[in-house]
């Protein structure tokens, strides 16, 4: 038996291999190892006050900074019975919102992209003067330029605070914004096309795992349940009784299933279980790429993205600017959860605090640790009958990636 | 000094003489409650007399200002502004640190080049309890100055600017500042050169230097602190940037050079030099106050540090 | 006269790396500069920052040359860039040795270290025009045998029996050499002036080097019986624009830029914490 | 001009340093004009050549012995070794997790702990020789730019060493800590970041660590005086001072 692996894994955020077996020429088994140090938030967490929670989970995750905040003090508020004033409310979207576009467009773009055009970097596609390379880079910073108006700077945002937002962004601000979202809207489309062409994807397996994806009315990123595509729909704080975790001697994170086996989560997940919503994307039928599909997904999310920050800033700017942003908070003890979907899939926060609010306990499940299973899954399945090696590790490496994986995030589970 | 009377709504048709000419800059008091300079159109607009939270020297000598750029092998030096600026609604103090400030930069180019178009047109204030001003033998720099329903005029342009307004002047006379623009109310002791040279050991010194953070707060809000740093900025794209930059002589590096000596080691000894140069003066200027009496210094520092406490302090023997 | 703030191009014409981290440079500049011995310059390398660095030679100003020691952020910068590359210049700055105070007068140096860079500027002023000055002596410490700058030069000097000079080294792991025209100490550069044996009412003082050097060898010249009007030291600071306006070197009300930085020891006794 | 060598690498961190440099869309392309980048995996599948580099930059602290070696080899690599971000400089937030590590990895891994060998994260300085420290959680783009500007230029870029205040004061912002009364660490904190947090209207919450000489005794009282307890300010003043107050 031969261990063919791939390492560092690149292109991604953060560290970790593959490893594959090969057997008598066929490919035997692979795992996804994650060498990402792990951070141990929760005993970083633990006896701190509610106040300090937000702005440290943030430091979870860069690309993720935003979400990560939102869900923590969405989970505090609920653990305190909190109700935030509906200004706030429009602000956090939209600070999801110009997370979403922007972690979107780098894995599109910057991580993706160059696969598709068969280049080390998006460095080779702009010193090429690519065009969708540069204009890429420029919906990142359309991404970027929203995260910092409505959360106050771009990575870790200081706007969100247990309770509402610090302010609303300002006026002259948002009418800007509200020019550059309707000068996009007529560039998107053609600037996504590459990633909804299969062709450019290597041939895939369907994709492998129980759709996981927050529950909501119409599609949104926040909701109270969780709906999994066959057909279960949990409420958010039973989190616990669908999701089993355990830790694997060969990764620091910690794989997630349910009953049913591998879990993924995703644009892809999002999408396919809300088909039939409303103002949900609608993915191409069939689909033949797989889990590349993902990227189509994430493609057809971005179109979205852009629409429903248009509706916000409009709702923002009609809004009241001097109506309340934050709530009065009154500590003390409560258990709350919250479920909510970062770009690349559902997060999960859950806190208990004590009568003095101080955190008696912590839980956090990222995307990529519900996603591991199906990962090495899909890993085996598709890449069966590839026997070149650099052929394996290049596939292996670009199914890694179409997860958008975020490793950084996925070791800093915690359970106590 | 040539002085009219006007009539209400004199104010309004000045800034429209104005307009065409300048940018017109005042100090207009923020939903915040934090003072700036900003352009006005009205004079209701304006809070006249006011002062803002960063001194007028951010005209004449911006907080970041570029010397030169570098472009390949060339020097350039930063385009000029076309519109002059107008400031308008000037407390006497703000208009006293531009003397002072044009002596220190007398050889300037840059703030030179600023301060030649500049138009002043001073305004009455109501000194508070913050404020110290010293008493003063001349007028402050102005080409108007406004109070109540009288104009002055200091210079040949702010004569200029009348011709078109003449109509709504009347009983020109040959008259002085009103006195309490000039009298002041703190007296500075007459021998505060020997005062301080002889105050190195006091505790005054050492308990304000104890206090202070180091922020930067009272200096970057003092109308006539101007000590400077030079940084380079060079970017990926080849340019490269001399900035001049608000220093501070509160920081640790203000003197300290290569191999770690550092000729004012202590936050104490820092203090005692920024007042020093506050009080005394450095170099041609000294034995000139620098310090207009504004209050901003007390007033932003978070440790209520107040030069005109210290001041009393000194003359008073130098008890804390 | 307004000032400059946009700097001469130069180009590092040789680097001469003698003495580590102790190079001596040659610029030649676009525009001549006279510095006179004394004075000093801003060197800047565009994009990394400035510097103040005294002349060490005495020169028309086509080129300059300094002895510049490896400090910190931007002297390395400098280090690191080679023979060909372009600098900046700004200046001159400062006063520089009041010459015509050694005319018809002995002439007494004092370095310490890097200190003999400006005081070499001096020295070739002075060996100009040698008939104007009696005898010029030198004492010149170094931390060792191997920091000793401008040392042929200084030695063929001595040989010749233009000048005398007596060197010390802090550390030597070998007997210090000693020839007939000059002798070498293990020992401060102060110790050379315990049995020197010259005419101090004759005399005028040129002290350079380190802080720490100021406060003993001063005093002691005037002790000596040197007029304090006639010991000139420069005074290090740390400073940037070199025209009295940015105030890091102040000391005393004095911008030591402009007033300095060569002050006598008399002015120096007037000005707080100067030494 | 000779293209700088350049490798960008991350160890126990969240990627936001790494992330800031990408963000800087506008001028990737100007970056690949000056620097040749050897290693950046976040970014780039190119594999490492092993050369010598010209300078490093690191993100993230150290906590695992094989963080270490690499960090050991990239210091002989490289001739500048940059030290990026509050999990470089001090271990960032990273430190807070206190209490017994291994205590605490059993409740995340259970059985399988041991066999991950880690330790508590440690800042890059107790390593090695850093020749400079860009500070922040993360730190701008502004400071990386102008890092790789510099050293085009052939050297070090300036970095401020006084405090928050100085910039915000200049952005001529309401004071959040003298007027509106919130626990704003801008007087402790190094600058650097142009005030960004209170020029928003959020207090500066300290993340490019204690200033130089930073009179942490005056903040408190400050603080305190704000009504905060001392468990609160000992927290506020913690999150990005790492594990050694030596300085003050
Ligand atoms: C009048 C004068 C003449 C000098 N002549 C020489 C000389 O001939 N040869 C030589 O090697 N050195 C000389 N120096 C000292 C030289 O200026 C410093 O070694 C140099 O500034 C260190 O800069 P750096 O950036 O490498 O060090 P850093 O410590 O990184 O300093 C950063 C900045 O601080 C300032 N600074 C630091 N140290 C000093 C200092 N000692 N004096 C003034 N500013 C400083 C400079 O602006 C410098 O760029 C002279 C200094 C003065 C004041
Ligand atoms: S404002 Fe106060 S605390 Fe800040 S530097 Fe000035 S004196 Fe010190
Ligand atoms: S708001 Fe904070 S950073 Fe700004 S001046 Fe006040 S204390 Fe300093
Ligand atoms: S204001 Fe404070 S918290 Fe905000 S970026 Fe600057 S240093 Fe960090």
């Amino acid at each position: 038996m031969k261990t063919i692996s791939l390492q560092p894994l690149t292109r991604v955020e953060g560290h970790g291999r593959v490893e594959m077996k090969v057997q008598a020429g066929r490919l035997a088994a692979v795992r996804l190892v994650i060498t990402e140090s792990p951070r141990l938030f929760e005993g970083l967490l633990l006896g701190r006050s509610w106040q300090e929670v937000p702005a440290l989970v943030s430091r979870i995750c860069a690309i993720c900074s935003g979400v990560h905040r939102v869900a923590a003090a969405s989970a505090l508020e609920s653990a305190l019975g909190l109700q935030i004033p509906p200004m706030a409310r429009k602000v956090r979207a939209l600070l999801l919102l110009g997370g979403h576009i922007e972690s979107h467009a780098l894995h599109l773009f910057c991580l993706t992209l160059p696969d598709l055009a068969g280049t080390e970097s998006i460095l080779e596609l702009l010193r090429a003067g690519d065009r969708r390379a540069r204009e890429g880079l420029a919906l990142k910073a359309l991404g970027n330029h929203i995260q910092e108006l409505a959360g106050g700077r771009v990575i870790h945002p200081v706007n969100v605070e247990v309770g509402g937002v610090v302010r609303l962004p300002a006026r002259e601000s948002l009418e800007a914004l509200l020019a550059e979202l309707e000068e996009w809207s007529g560039r998107l489309p053609s600037l996504v096309e590459v990633f909804a062409d299969h062709r450019r994807y290597p041939p895939a397996t369907p994709a492998l795992g129980t759709r996981i994806a927050v529950d909501c009315d119409d599609f949104l990123l926040t909701g109270r349940s969780l709906r999994f595509s066959d057909g279960r729909v949990v409420a958010g704080d039973r989190y616990r009784d669908v999701l089993e975790e355990r830790a694997v001697p060969w990764s620091n994170t910690k794989h997630s299933r349910t009953a049913g086996g591998a879990l993924l989560a995703g644009a892809l997940a999002r999408l396919e279980n809300a088909a039939g919503r409303a103002s949900a994307p609608v993915l191409p039928e069939p689909l033949d790429a797989g889990i590349h599909g993902n990227n189509m997904a994430q493609g057809l999310e971005l179109r979205w993205a852009l629409r429903e920050a248009r509706r916000l800033v409009r709702e923002l700017l009609a809004g009241d600017a001097d109506a309340p942003v934050m709530a009065a908070v009154r500590p003390g003890a409560g258990v709350g959860t919250c479920v909510i979907e970062a770009p690349r899939g559902l997060l999960i926060h859950h806190y208990a605090l004590d009568d003095q609010g101080r955190v008696a306990a912590a839980d956090i499940v990222t995307p990529t640790a519900i996603n591991q299973a199906a990962i090495e899954a899909q890993l085996l399945a598709d890449l069966q009958g590839v026997t070149e090696e650099t052929a394996l590790t290049d596939r292996a490496g670009r199914i890694v990636r179409a997860y958008d994986p975020c490793i950084s995030c996925s070791v800093h589970v915690l359970r106590r | 000094m040539q002085s009219w009377a006007f009539q209400a709504g004199f104010e309004d048709r000045l800034l429209q003489s104005l307009r065409p000419n300048y940018r017109i800059l005042a100090p207009v008091r923020g939903a915040d409650g934090v003072g700036r300079l900003q352009p006005v159109r009205r004079w209701t607009e304006l809070s006249a007399g006011t002062l803002p939270l960063i001194p007028l020297k951010k005209v004449v000598f911006p907080p970041h200002d570029v010397l030169w750029t570098l472009l390949g092998i060339e020097y350039r030096e930063p385009a000029p502004s076309t519109v002059p600026v107008a400031l308008v609604g000037i407390a006497p103090c703000d208009l006293y640190a531009f003397a002072y400030l044009d002596l220190v930069f007398a050889d300037d180019p840059h703030y030179q080049r600023r301060r030649q178009g500049l138009l002043l047109v001073g305004s009455s204030c109501r000194p508070n309890a913050e404020c110290f001003c010293p008493p003063r033998r001349e007028p402050p720099p102005f080409d108007l100055f406004l109070a109540a329903d009288r104009l002055w005029v200091g210079s040949a342009c702010g004569e200029d600017m009348l011709t078109a307004l003449q109509e709504e002047l009347s009983s020109p006379d040959d008259l002085p500042l009103p006195a309490e623009i000039t009298d002041g109310q703190q007296q500075v002791p007459e021998n505060l050169e020997q005062l301080f040279g002889a105050s190195a050991g006091l505790p005054l010194w050492r308990e304000v230097g104890e206090r202070c953070v180091s922020c930067g707060a009272c200096s970057a809000v003092c109308p006539t602190c101007y000590c400077y740093e030079m940084s380079d900025e060079a970017l990926p794209d080849g340019r490269v940037n001399r900035r001049r930059e608000w220093d501070n002589c509160f920081f640790r590096n203000h003197a300290l050079v290569a191999g770690g000596q550092n000729f004012r080691p202590t936050r104490t000894e820092r203090l005692r030099f920024r007042f020093e140069h506050k009080m005394l003066g450095f170099g041609a200027l000294r034995g000139i106050s620098s310090c207009v009496g504004c209050g901003r210094c007390a007033r932003a520092c978070p440790v209520d540090i107040d030069i005109s406490a210290v001041l009393a302090s000194l003359a008073g023997g130098g008890k804390p | 006269m307004t000032v400059a703030f946009q700097p001469v191009p130069a180009v590092i014409e040789t680097i001469d790396e003698t003495v580590a981290d102790n190079h001596f440079f040659t610029f030649r500049l676009a525009e001549p500069m006279p510095v006179a011995p004394g004075q000093f310059v801003e060197l800047s390398i565009p994009g990394v920052g400035a510097f103040p660095v005294s002349t060490a030679t005495h020169s028309g100003g086509a080129t300059f040359q300094a002895c510049i020691r490896r400090a910190g952020r931007v002297t390395s910068a400098l280090y690191r860039l080679g023979e060909g590359a372009t600098v900046g210049f700004r200046g001159p700055f400062g006063q520089g040795f009041p010459l015509e105070a050694f005319a018809g007068r002995d002439a007494l140096l004092v370095a310490g270290g890097l200190g003999m860079a400006p005081l070499r500027a001096l020295l070739q002023a002075l060996l100009e025009e040698r008939e104007r000055v009696g005898e010029i002596i030198l004492l010149y410490g170094s931390r060792d045998p191997d920091a000793i700058l401008f040392r042929d030069e200084l030695e063929g000097l001595a040989a010749a029996g233009t000048i005398k000079v007596r060197f010390s080294v802090d550390f030597a792991t070998e007997l210090p050499w000693s020839r007939e025209a000059y002798v070498c100490r293990i020992g401060l550069v102060t110790e050379l002036l315990r049995d020197l044996v010259f005419v101090p009412t004759k005399t005028v003082a040129a002290v350079c080097g380190p802080p720490s050097l100021y406060g003993c060898v001063l005093e002691d010249l005037a002790r000596l019986g040197i007029d304090p009007e006639r010991i000139f030291a420069t005074l290090e600071r740390r400073m940037q624009c070199g025209v009295g306006q940015c105030c890091h070197c102040v000391t005393a009300g004095v911008f030591v830029c402009r007033q300095g930085p060569v002050f006598s020891l008399a002015e120096l006794r007037r000005m707080e914490k100067a030494i | 001009m000779k293209k700088l060598r350049l490798a960008y690498v991350r160890f126990t961190s969240c990627c936001g340093c790494q992330l800031t440099l990408l963000n800087c869309e506008e001028q990737l392309a100007a970056i690949d004009e000056v620097a040749e980048v050897v290693y950046f995996d976040m970014a780039s599948s190119r594999m490492d050549d092993e050369g010598p580099l010209d300078v490093v930059l690191v993100e993230g602290s150290i906590s695992r012995p094989e963080e270490l070696v690499e960090l050991l080899r990239l210091r002989r690599r490289a001739e500048f070794l940059v030290a990026v971000g509050a999990c470089a400089l001090t271990g960032g937030v990273n430190v807070l997790a206190g209490g017994d590590r291994i205590e605490l990895c059993e409740g995340v891994y259970g059985e399988c702990a041991r066999e991950k060998l880690t330790f508590p994260p440690q800042p890059l300085c107790r390593f090695v020789r850093v020749d400079l420290q860009i500070a922040g959680c993360p730190p701008e783009r502004s400071e990386h730019l102008r890092l790789l500007g510099a050293l085009a230029r052939g050297g070090l870029p300036a970095l401020p060493e006084y405090a928050v205040c100085m910039e915000c004061r200049q952005r001529e912002n309401l004071c959040l800590l003298l007027e509106a009364k919130q626990p704003c660490l801008g007087p402790v904190t190094r600058a650097g970041c142009n005030a960004l947090c209170p020029s928003f209207g959020a207090i500066c919450e300290g993340c490019r660590g204690p200033v130089t000489e930073a009179n942490r005794a005056e903040e408190s009282r400050l603080l305190l005086g704000l009504g905060l307890s001392e468990r609160e300010v000992r927290a506020r003043m913690e999150r990005f001072s790492g594990v050694s107050h030596e300085d003050h």
